[in-house]
């Protein structure tokens, strides 16, 4: 069948074991990435006309903003693949999800406000798009607030899988913000159907990132499903046996 | 006389917690029949209960019921179910209370007065539930039974908190029930006398997982 | 069997007409602590009218949902109806009717006072009404989504805040600033219209939502 | 005896420890709220700054109060705790305490936080939190009557909410006048006399109006 | 064993809502009784024993206790009331719940294991009473029976939920208390079979005021 790797994914057991291969190599390809992208894009990268060495925190916040969003629908799908399909293991990796896409979102939001100080002359302003970040991350907040009220696993996993499916509204309401409200934020400037607005000397270095940073995701998103499992089936014969060789 | 029917559970599992409650758990009910779910305290009989009307999903196994296909749009069309809460407002009348449910259940001209009689509330129709004491707000929701036509009753112990003619009068009704080609589910760890066909099901407890 | 449902709302509100009252009271006290907390200076009461009125609409709606709820969950009714065959989002859809008539219809109608009493352009006042008769909606029943998440935890008061206040925050900046345009003159049906288009899109689609979640807290 | 019954909330608190996060979740969210609705200029957010930030404190500390009591009494605890020979004022005290710790306790900590965050003046910063630590005593045992008179209600929260918050005005105008002086560089001594003395007076008369109420609500 | 006591009740009257309860309503208990209060559903059971804590005023009659003089300050030194509510929270775990009460008590170095045992519990000692069946859950608060040593237990229903053999051992538990020059004042809808001597009070009901 065609299917069965994805009922294979569903087995915590063998996520588990598999996933401590993959790890490696994870490691491995986001560590080289995000060297590259922060070499490149602090050193060589020539700076901006406009906003000199300042520029250069565009490295970091583009791809942290990107990828608080990217989390969030991984979050919810996986979420909407447990209620769907009732796999455990889509449950645990959306509950995974949130902790990293909460650091994710906070990373944006704080060097966007340290690259707004010299930009906007402000930290903070209640921008759309600003707004819209924030509010996300009180999403994720939730999300675990919730997960971690309900003391029943199962409802738990339902109702947190819910919460997250029913906060995919914020994230289209993020991205085009920018264009639905003049706002100080800087409009998209990556766009797949126009030819970029930005130089190619900058585009390559933060092309690097953004990719690197979701393989970093991943990578590190790898763990923190191993952990749930762990303490999910805290109780198993064989998460008994995997603690006690360690 | 309701139409026949035979429910039947296959292959029950459930874990609560870190507690195997059951495993391999069979049943069948059918038109006519008591089911008597007995254990000690936490074998698992409420959780069972709670598995058959859907707001526990089963780790392993299902449920079916047998003229019909789809089990759960027949339960909630053919079952009464009264549990520890029994859905009894404080701040609506003992006629308001019941007179809600039968319109849910779309009954036609329900004869609230001699229901209300009959659990032994006559004059107190007008009353709040909440000026009512323990056993007479049971004997609200125990009206229901009067009132709704069902085929299948679910009752959690149904004899708690009721006094000694109250008891016997609700084994009587369950009797009548099971005559009317309905079916009842219960537990109760006071003793049912019934003077009609019952089967056990007794859950032993598994122990941990 | 909406209208049974909505009949039981309104009698269980008729046992107990003080509950109207309360989230009026409420409405009225908070926003009174501003002139006191902030300035009873009238033009800087002005300016903060808008969106002192909806920051104060907004806390008094979600605060009276607790009660919408928990009661019928903690003495089983809510079971009760879904095993009576209702359906979980229709169960909800009337609370968040009930809700909207008994606790947001009447501080749609206090409103224009509370504009008044905190000096609000007179151009303003009906904006302030319109707005929120066009904000609440979605707000209710946003709330009814975070309200059946949260219904079977204890003290599940406070988290709802913190599930659904996000949430509000884009229909508190259309009405705000609809009701600031409108004191300053100027149009404010873009801001309408998107309120209204929020309040249909929540109609359509948060019953479904509301629905599972509820499903979900009565199956613990 | 008193130390048993700290405990117990100090233990009841730590298994949850989410709770203790969400009133600060709460206020943070509402402080937010008044920018998005009021106006995120910087000049008029620091005007604001100073009765926003105590009104915010005062509801997030209200709300929370709520579960405070409501459980013990749902449970039967309350009683039990009274048959038990527990003065109903120590009851009361020790919830008070505990609500002070576990809610009014963050919020003190973070005000600052939201004092920046709404562009304050720094030299109003410190007096956020100060005004802050010396009032919010006076609130919690306030709140504390309130709350006694009105668990046995089920929907208690709103009319709470009417008690409670006309006898937090003159703590909110004290407060807010405190923080509103330091803003503008001025002495703030006399304000935080009244709130410390206020304090003073409500921890050695409101155990004991509180637990007569406390009494009162056990005995439907 | 308790030092000897006499609690007398004189001429108690009680109206709710619109109902007169009881009237010229008298009894005793001393150590070494136990008084069963019977009635049907409504007929004011709970109701007086609510007004023996002092939860509700009588309309008529007061409580006295013979050593003693002030008789609320010996209630609530010496009684330990279990009614509908428990006071069990479901937040803390079985040991703990207990050992609040115990300590509230006074009670020097209690001994939780062997209570929890005692009363069927072994083994959940850690576990949140959230997470416990219904009977389970009044199990735990039956616990404290074997931990506060308290002359008076003031029982409102206590076999609910209970299964058979729960409900034997606390009728063991009852003449156990009895036999310690204790007293039991107890109101039951399910049969109590005691082996010691049983003074019976019946609430019949008088009716509209
Ligand atoms: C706290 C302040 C800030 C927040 C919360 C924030 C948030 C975000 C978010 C969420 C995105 C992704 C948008 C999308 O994919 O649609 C983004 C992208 C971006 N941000 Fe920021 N930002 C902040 C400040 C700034 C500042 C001060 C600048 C520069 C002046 C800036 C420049 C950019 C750029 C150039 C992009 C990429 C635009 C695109 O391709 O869509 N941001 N920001
Ligand atoms: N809160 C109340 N307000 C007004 N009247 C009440 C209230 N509670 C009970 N009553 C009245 O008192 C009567 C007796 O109630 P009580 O709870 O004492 O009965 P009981 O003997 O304990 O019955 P049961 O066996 O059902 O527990 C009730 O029939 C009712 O009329
Ligand atoms: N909410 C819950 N969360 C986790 N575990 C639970 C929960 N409720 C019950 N359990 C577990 O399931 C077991 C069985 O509970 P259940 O209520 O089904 O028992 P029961 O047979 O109905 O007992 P009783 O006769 O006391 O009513 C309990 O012992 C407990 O271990
Ligand atoms: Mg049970
Ligand atoms: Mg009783």
């Amino acid at each position: 069948m065609a299917w069965t790797w994805f009922f294979r994914l569903g087995s915590p057991k063998w996520f588990y074991q598999m996933s401590l291969k993959w790890q490696p190599w994870l490691w491995f390809f986001a560590g080289s990435g995000l060297g590259i992208g922060l070499i490149w894009g602090l050193w060589i990268a020539p700076p901006d006309y406009y906003q000199g060495e300042l520029q250069r925190i565009m490295y970091i916040h583009v791809p942290a903003a990107y990828l608080s969003m990217f989390v969030y629908v991984v979050m919810a799908v996986s979420g909407a693949i447990g209620i769907i399909w009732r796999m455990k293991m889509a449950y645990t990796v959306s509950m995974s999800c949130s902790p990293i896409g909460a650091a994710f979102t906070f990373l944006a939001l704080i060097t966007g406000s340290l690259w707004g100080k010299p930009t906007w002359g402000t930290y903070w302003v209640f921008d759309a798009r600003l707004t819209a970040e924030l509010v996300l991350l009180f999403l994720y907040f939730g999300h675990m607030a919730l997960f971690n009220a309900i003391s029943d696993l199962k409802s738990a996993d339902k109702a947190a899988a819910i919460l997250a499916i029913v906060g995919v509204v914020n994230i289209p309401i993020i991205h085009f913000s920018v264009e639905w409200w003049n706002s100080l934020h800087q409009p998209a400037s990556l766009s797949k159907l126009e030819k970029p607005s930005i130089d190619s000397s900058m585009l390559w270095p933060l092309l690097i990132m953004i990719v690197s940073f979701k393989v970093f995701f991943v990578a590190v998103l790898l763990p923190f499903i191993r952990n749930h499992i762990l303490w999910r089936d805290r109780d198993a014969q064989w998460v008994k046996q995997e603690v006690e060789s360690k | 006389m309701y139409s026949r029917f035979t429910i039947t559970a296959q292959d029950l599992a459930l874990i609560r917690g870190d507690r195997l409650l059951f495993k391999h758990c069979n049943f069948t009910v059918s038109s006519g029949q008591v089911l008597y779910i007995k254990g000690a305290n936490g074998a698992g009989k409420t959780s069972l209960l709670n598995t058959l009307t859907g707001f526990i999903e089963p780790d392993n196994g299902a449920f079916s019921v047998s003229p019909e296909n789809h089990f759960h749009t027949w339960l909630t069309r053919n079952t009464l179910y009264l549990g520890h809460h029994t859905g009894i407002k404080s701040a609506l009348t003992v006629t308001e209370n019941l007179a809600f449910y039968a319109h849910l259940r779309g009954v036609t001209k329900p004869d609230f007065t001699s229901a209300i009689a009959a659990v032994g509330l006559a004059g107190f129709d007008e009353q709040l539930a909440a000026h009512l004491s323990q056993g007479q707000k049971r004997r609200i929701a125990l009206a229901r039974l009067l009132i709704e036509p069902v085929a299948l009753w679910i009752l959690d112990e149904p004899l708690v908190a009721l006094d000694v003619d109250g008891q016997a009068w609700l084994c009587g009704l369950i009797e009548q029930q099971v005559n009317n080609g309905g079916a009842v589910i219960v537990t109760s760890h006071q003793p049912l006398t019934l003077n009609c066909t019952v089967s056990e099901l007794e859950l032993a407890g598994v122990g941990n997982v | 069997m909406f209208r049974v449902l909505l009949l039981r709302e309104i009698r269980l509100m008729a046992r107990r007409k003080s509950e109207l009252v309360n989230p009026l009271m409420f409405f009225l006290i908070v926003a009174m602590l501003f002139p006191f907390g902030v300035s009873p200076e009238p033009t800087i009461l002005a300016q903060l009218a808008p969106g002192v009125i909806w920051v104060c609409a907004l806390l008094a709606l979600m605060l009276s949902l607790d009660g919408f709820y928990r009661d019928d969950f903690d003495d089983g009714s809510l079971r009760q109806m879904v095993m009576s065959g209702v359906a979980p989002a229709l169960i909800v859809l009337t609370k968040a009717v009930a809700n909207w008539l008994f606790t947001a219809l009447p501080l749609i109608i206090v409103s224009p006072l509370i504009g008044v009493m905190l000096n609000l352009h007179p151009s303003g006042i009906a904006a302030v009404a319109l707005t929120l008769l066009l904000g609440t909606p979605a707000m209710c029943l946003i709330a009814a989504i975070g309200m059946s998440l949260t219904v079977g935890l204890r003290r599940g008061g406070i988290l709802l805040a913190l599930l659904v206040l996000p949430l509000y925050i884009p229909i508190l900046i259309f009405g705000a600033m609809g009701v600031n345009a409108a004191a300053m003159g100027q149009s404010y049906s873009g801001q309408l219209l998107f309120l209204a288009a929020m309040s249909v899109f929540t109609v359509s689609l948060a019953p479904w939502a509301a629905g599972a979640a509820l499903k979900v807290s009565l199956g613990e």
